[in-house]
């Protein structure tokens, strides 16, 4: 069946269409799986060769140009001012052209969102239009080694001098952080001041400034994240976004932007590794041993409920209805769904399932680095407690824990919603 | 397709909320369900005439309204929420095979009753033997040489017939010389004896069904029935779904509500994260039941190709889900959860009883496997 | 593989045996499974049944005229001082002839122990007697509707008049109600002291004395507790164990007395109740189902498991060594295996499943009744939460919530160890 | 029998803990993870000699100690815990071939190597295919008429050979006229080719070993290894099993260690429900498997006729105890459990590769419903 969104929206989705099928440089569909990045089980080495290939370069030119990068942002912030429905359908014929969507990271998601509502008109002059053209990469400067999702426990410490700001300090899971030139930083300001307040939120030049980036390594053989160690990192006062010891408010703002779309789209890739997984059960001669059917027919069950959530989400979008806990349902659904599928993939390979590729390093073949990296999925953009809380808290309205006598009072009034239950990282946000 | 409800669902949704809160209580569930039929005509009569609940997808030229299987999903949600006793799915279990049966006379003929309420119909698909193929059927039923090509002389045994022991009519699948085929009996006629039996949900009853002999007139093709009864299965196993995604919620909801007033140890038992935690897992559950069952629905009703898999994924998830739902809803309570005044059983019991009914998870698991070509 | 104690108690389990198959009236062991009670699956008419035979009586007439009545009591009390591993034996001996140990219910397994600490020399002279002989029944009251495991939350009042107490409340989940004389009440008799302080501990003539029990009825439709309105009861200030207000002290000893041996012994049960699910199986077709065999065996594991538990546990006990945490692991581990059976069993039997007995009431069959049964496992006498904030308190060590502020403070110190999770029932303790 | 441990195997415990203590400490695991043979002459030379692990149940008369079965579940609980990487385990499974095969000649010759620690040997039992059935072997023995009745010419190849590039003495599972029968293979002779490849747990390397027309003296009679080795693999599961439930107790005592001094939002985590019911059901899970692994080791010990009953419910129950345990202890940990520099990933890898090695949980649950006559 296919989702009836309504006339205006079926034009958008034609116009999509249209614009893709003239835009779109050959062969860029081919070169890899766009929908599965590397956190989430895709090979690494491809997607840096795709992604440096002149056909890569060619489209994002072409999106820069024709308009369509931070699509989401306002006209007059240099974005088309799409609706949560039309960013939906654009993600949408994306990943069935098999494209990548050309995002612009933190940037778009993050950092972009929170000058609009928290710079000054200088501020969103100076630093939009860098974020638009690619100029200024961001990655994000929350977690530290002391405190993942603890937000209000920042102990990096920034110090004015003059007309700058000078930070030190340590940040980690740092997603992105090998092709960023800029980071937005939380940190401490003013230290006297209870945990969430006397923080600052800052734009800080990541290169050449005294900040020291190192890859840390997951168990997958790869890294995705950095940690970075700060002394003394100078930014100008200007790219404080909101003001001195005002950095709470802005933050809040970022954690408060999910990626849009993913939650009517995600479908697409497990429907892709579903089909490759009943293969497998081919290749391995399992595929009519009735306990395997049984457990590849959950596996195509969770695939479609994936897709009919989307369905369900896109036509309340559609009519105007404020989404309401999906994000977290949505977070807990596929990566609890991804576990089961690298363990049952591991278990149809059986013995082959112990040997690894050829090669240096550690290399995994697709369904080893599925199975590994699907440990990550219920960890990253806050552990699956966190989400939990949150759906118990925001969706079913059951009251938050008792805060915990003072001191440890104020440090509980934090950017997660509730008292969380692991020590997530908030990396991947 | 767009999977919301229009305003006149959305209307039909609270008037079926309405009749339940008002028609429904748990006091007269529990009236009901000591009962052998869990039926009150006079509500039967009043959902007929007030609501049109029985005619709802009846085509307008029997006396229905000729809605969607969508508005018929809306019901079904809320009667699973009330825990409905009464024949209402055995009655659209009926409609649906004089439907899927195709037959033009049987309808004019069978449909206005029920359209009306004056008629309440089941089906007697199922054996002693508890298998869920048709293909297992072994009533037989032989042309009866009387002049009429229609009619069959029905004999073997039936069970598991939901409502069988009130039913004023019996659709009966039976195997003629040309295959499974479906007849309309007359339960009161001579070679049909009723046995009503006592049944774990006791708001759904059910009955043995002894054929001897007894007069079938046959409801579409002779042989029909294997094809025509896969498609009614398919739509009751979406009926089902749909019942348990409203039961699911209603669990759901009579945890968060105590959970939000009992305390223990000086703090309401809901900020304690073990309780959220798995309020928080039934809430992820029961919202990918109504995903699943309401594009089941949809499918339905759009006459998608997609029905035979989706039908079979909606009742396993929505199965195992409302049993989680049912079951967390009970530990969260305690004590009080166990007990028979309070309510949670009765969610536990239709629950269980629900999912195994018409072919547990592993069944339709294995059918959905079947469907999608594993 | 026997288990090896050691001569000393392999000497008392041959004293044991010996004295069993004297002592045993015939027919008593034909009459029932008795290990299987009403509470966990068994049919309650039968256990009455046999409860009132002739065999039954003569038994208990035994029982109490060898002295092995209240064995685990110190001889001076009137038992027969058995440890941990003899009174094991004991029961295991007693399990394996299918005859039921006579036990004085709670005035053995609670009061007693209680009064033997708290009480003084008059009263242990005058009420441990009568509970050897079975003049004293006794059963709980402790829980109140408005808090099952929250004892310090007991709003049941005592009021002193003259040489009597004057008892007014509500209790419930009063298990063994039905034949009880006599009830062990925790009640406030001094409203102006902290909670947990101003409780006394009264043992209470229950009949002809206000106290209306009435039966409250389970989802299986069989009623295993009782529910009392005390309106004015009395007993005399004798009857008071530990002193006025002093209560708490009194049934933190009560509730510290386990009843032991069932960890050793409690596998028993469910290897007969394995092969009877084996039997259900090949009954309904389906012992050739490779699925159906993977959850037998599965089952098969875990009765085994229980089988293996109990004998580390009897083997540590016979080394002197202090149990540890077994007791929880044990009820988390049988109360949800229960409820697996229960599925399986209804999974097995299908459509027959849905079918209850002929006959009046809520009957239901065998394996209908363990289903159903099997989920009050997990909340009665302390919840699988408050099981797994025992071992995560207890046995790992894990740190315990943070107080909530005060006035709730004062209630979080509890009976349990630690705040529990849901609304449990401490009935069948 | 007493399922606890005397004195004196408690001192072994203590010694063995003490050797791993110093000798296989994180960083030494890694450092050996990084070779192609995880393996340290030095170390090896040492276990065999101050510490006589090698040769622990090899009979005093081939230069072992003679000890039971219940010594070397102590020292496998133990080297799961550390994560030991090297050949014992290989050498072990290979030290149960040479003496279930009963061959006294054999066991003169090759045991006393083994037992001083100058002899690594393992099993080549599994071919390409992968199945854990000795019955799909399909490497064939043909008596090579040199005039010796007990030397063969072997051909076809070994898979999933575990220390396979880096032992001294290959046993072979082939087929001969006779039926499956044992062949001790020098690694290094003619017409043996031995392929190191990478393991998805580098704790434990592997090889593919190609036999073309290799030499190979029959170990036990001709025709009798499809008896012994059974017995042999049964043994070897019970080892694995003992190894999971001391890596799965050292995963819990890690997550147990970090939710006590991690702080989060003012608390140490270990004060939220939600994780000290995780640990709490961990805790329930390695208890259980522990009762589990340890009643196998004292019935093999015992020489029981349960043995391949609980072999493989141990070796079900503790591979998914010790997964459980290996993933929560992930998730407990947070970000840093993900990361390559902690140890958590070590335990995941070891508990999944020795949970598929020699047939997964549902594969030894059939052999177990098999042999308890389900």
């Amino acid at each position: 069946m296919e989702l009836d969104l309504g006339p205006e929206a079926e034009a958008f989705r034609e116009e999509v269409r249209g614009w893709i099928s003239t835009a779109a440089p050959t062969g860029l569909s081919q070169m890899v799986d766009w929908t599965s990045t590397p956190l989430t089980g895709g090979d690494r080495s491809a997607f840096e060769k795709a992604e440096r290939s002149d056909e890569y370069a060619q489209w994002t030119q072409r999106v820069l140009d024709d308009g369509w990068i931070c699509p989401t942002w306002p006209e007059r912030f240099g974005g088309r001012g799409l609706g949560p429905v039309e960013n939906a359908i654009y993600s949408e014929e994306l990943v069935r052209a098999n494209l990548p969507r050309i995002r612009r990271g933190f940037g778009e998601g993050m950092v972009g969102p929170s000058i609009m509502v928290h710079g000054t008109e200088e501020q969103q002059r100076h630093f939009l239009p860098r974020i638009i053209s690619g100029e200024d990469v961001y990655c994000q400067g929350f977690s530290e080694p002391g405190h993942g999702s603890d937000l209000a426990g920042v102990t990096t410490r920034g110090v004015v001098d003059g007309d700058e700001i000078v930070i030190t300090g340590q940040k980690i899971w740092t997603s992105g952080f090998y092709r960023a030139n800029m980071i937005f930083i939380i940190c401490r300001t003013d230290p006297d001041a209870p945990k969430h307040k006397g923080l600052s939120y800052v734009l800080t030049p990541f290169t050449d400034n005294n900040i020291d980036a190192r890859p840390v390594k997951q168990l997958t053989g790869s890294a995705e994240f950095g940690e970075e160690f700060i002394d003394g990192a100078r930014a100008p006062l200007f790219n404080v976004i909101g003001g001195l010891n005002n950095g709470w408010r802005v933050a809040m703002t970022t954690l408060g932007h999910e990626r849009g779309g993913s939650a009517t789209t995600g479908y697409l890739k497990y429907q892709r590794q579903f089909t490759e997984l009943v293969e497998l059960a081919r290749e391995v001669g399992r595929d009519e041993d009735p306990a395997v059917r049984d457990r590849l027919a959950w596996c195509h069950s969770h695939v479609e409920i994936m897709r009919f959530s989307g369905i369900r989400l896109m036509s309340q979008l559609a009519q105007g209805r404020e989404p309401g806990p999906e994000a977290s349902i949505n977070k807990l659904f596929w990566s609890e769904y991804e576990q089961a599928v690298g363990e049952l993939a591991a278990d149809l390979l059986g013995a082959a399932a112990l040997v690894r590729p050829d090669g240096e390093g550690y290399r995994t073949s697709k369904w080893q680095n599925i199975f590994l990296a699907s440990r990550a999925g219920t960890i990253f953009s806050g552990t699956s407690e966190i989400q939990r809380n949150i759906i118990a808290e925001r969706a079913l309205g059951l009251p938050r824990e008792p805060q915990a006598p003072a001191p440890a009072r104020a440090a509980a009034a934090t950017a997660t919603p509730a008292a969380p239950a692991a020590a997530a990282v908030g990396g991947a946000r | 397709m767009q999977l919301v409800f229009d305003a006149e669902q959305e209307e039909l949704r609270r008037s079926v909320r309405r009749f339940c809160d008002n028609e429904m209580t748990s006091e007269t569930v529990r009236a009901l369900m000591d009962t052998r039929d869990a039926h009150d005509p006079a509500r039967w009569k009043r959902m007929a005439e007030q609501l049109g609940l029985q005619g709802l997808v009846i085509p307008e030229e029997h006396g229905g309204s000729g809605a969607t299987f969508v508005e018929l999903a809306v019901v079904q949600e809320e009667f699973g929420r009330a825990i409905f006793p009464g024949p209402f799915l055995s009655t659209l279990f009926a409609t649906c095979a004089i439907l899927d049966a195709g037959d033009e006379e049987a309808g004019k003929d069978l449909l206005p009753g029920i359209a009306d309420g004056s008629t309440i119909a089941t089906v007697a698909a199922t054996e002693p033997d508890g298998r869920w193929d048709l293909a297992a059927t072994s009533t037989t039923a032989r042309a009866d040489g009387q002049g009429f090509a229609r009619e069959f002389a029905l004999h073997g045994t039936k069970a598991y017939v939901p409502d069988g022991a009130l039913a004023d009519l019996l659709l009966v699948v039976a195997r003629s010389d040309a295959g499974l085929s479906l007849f309309a009996v007359d339960p009161t006629a001579a070679g049909v004896t009723r046995t009503a039996v006592n049944t774990l949900d006791q708001t759904r009853p059910m009955a043995t069904v002894e054929l001897d002999g007894a007069a079938g007139r046959l409801v579409g093709t002779d042989g029909g029935a294997g094809a025509s009864m896969a498609r009614t299965l398919e739509k009751v196993a979406v009926l089902i779904a749909l019942e348990q995604v409203g039961g699911a919620q209603r669990a759901l909801d009579m945890a968060v509500e105590y959970a939000k007033q009992r305390r223990q140890f000086g703090r309401f038992i809901g900020s304690f994260q073990a309780i959220k935690h798995k309020a928080a897992n039934v809430m992820l559950r029961v919202e990918s039941a109504r995903a699943a069952a309401y594009y089941a629905a949809w499918a339905v009703a759009g006459g998608s190709d997609e029905v035979p898999a989706v039908a079979s994924l909606a009742k396993a998830y929505c199965s195992d889900a409302y049993f989680f739902a049912a079951t967390e809803n009970i530990q969260i309570h305690g004590g009080i959860g166990f007990t028979w005044e309070h309510d949670a059983h009765l969610h536990l019991k239709r629950a269980e009883a629900s999912k195994l009914w018409l072919g547990d998870p592993t069944f339709h698991r294995a059918k959905l496997a079947d469907a999608v070509g594993v």
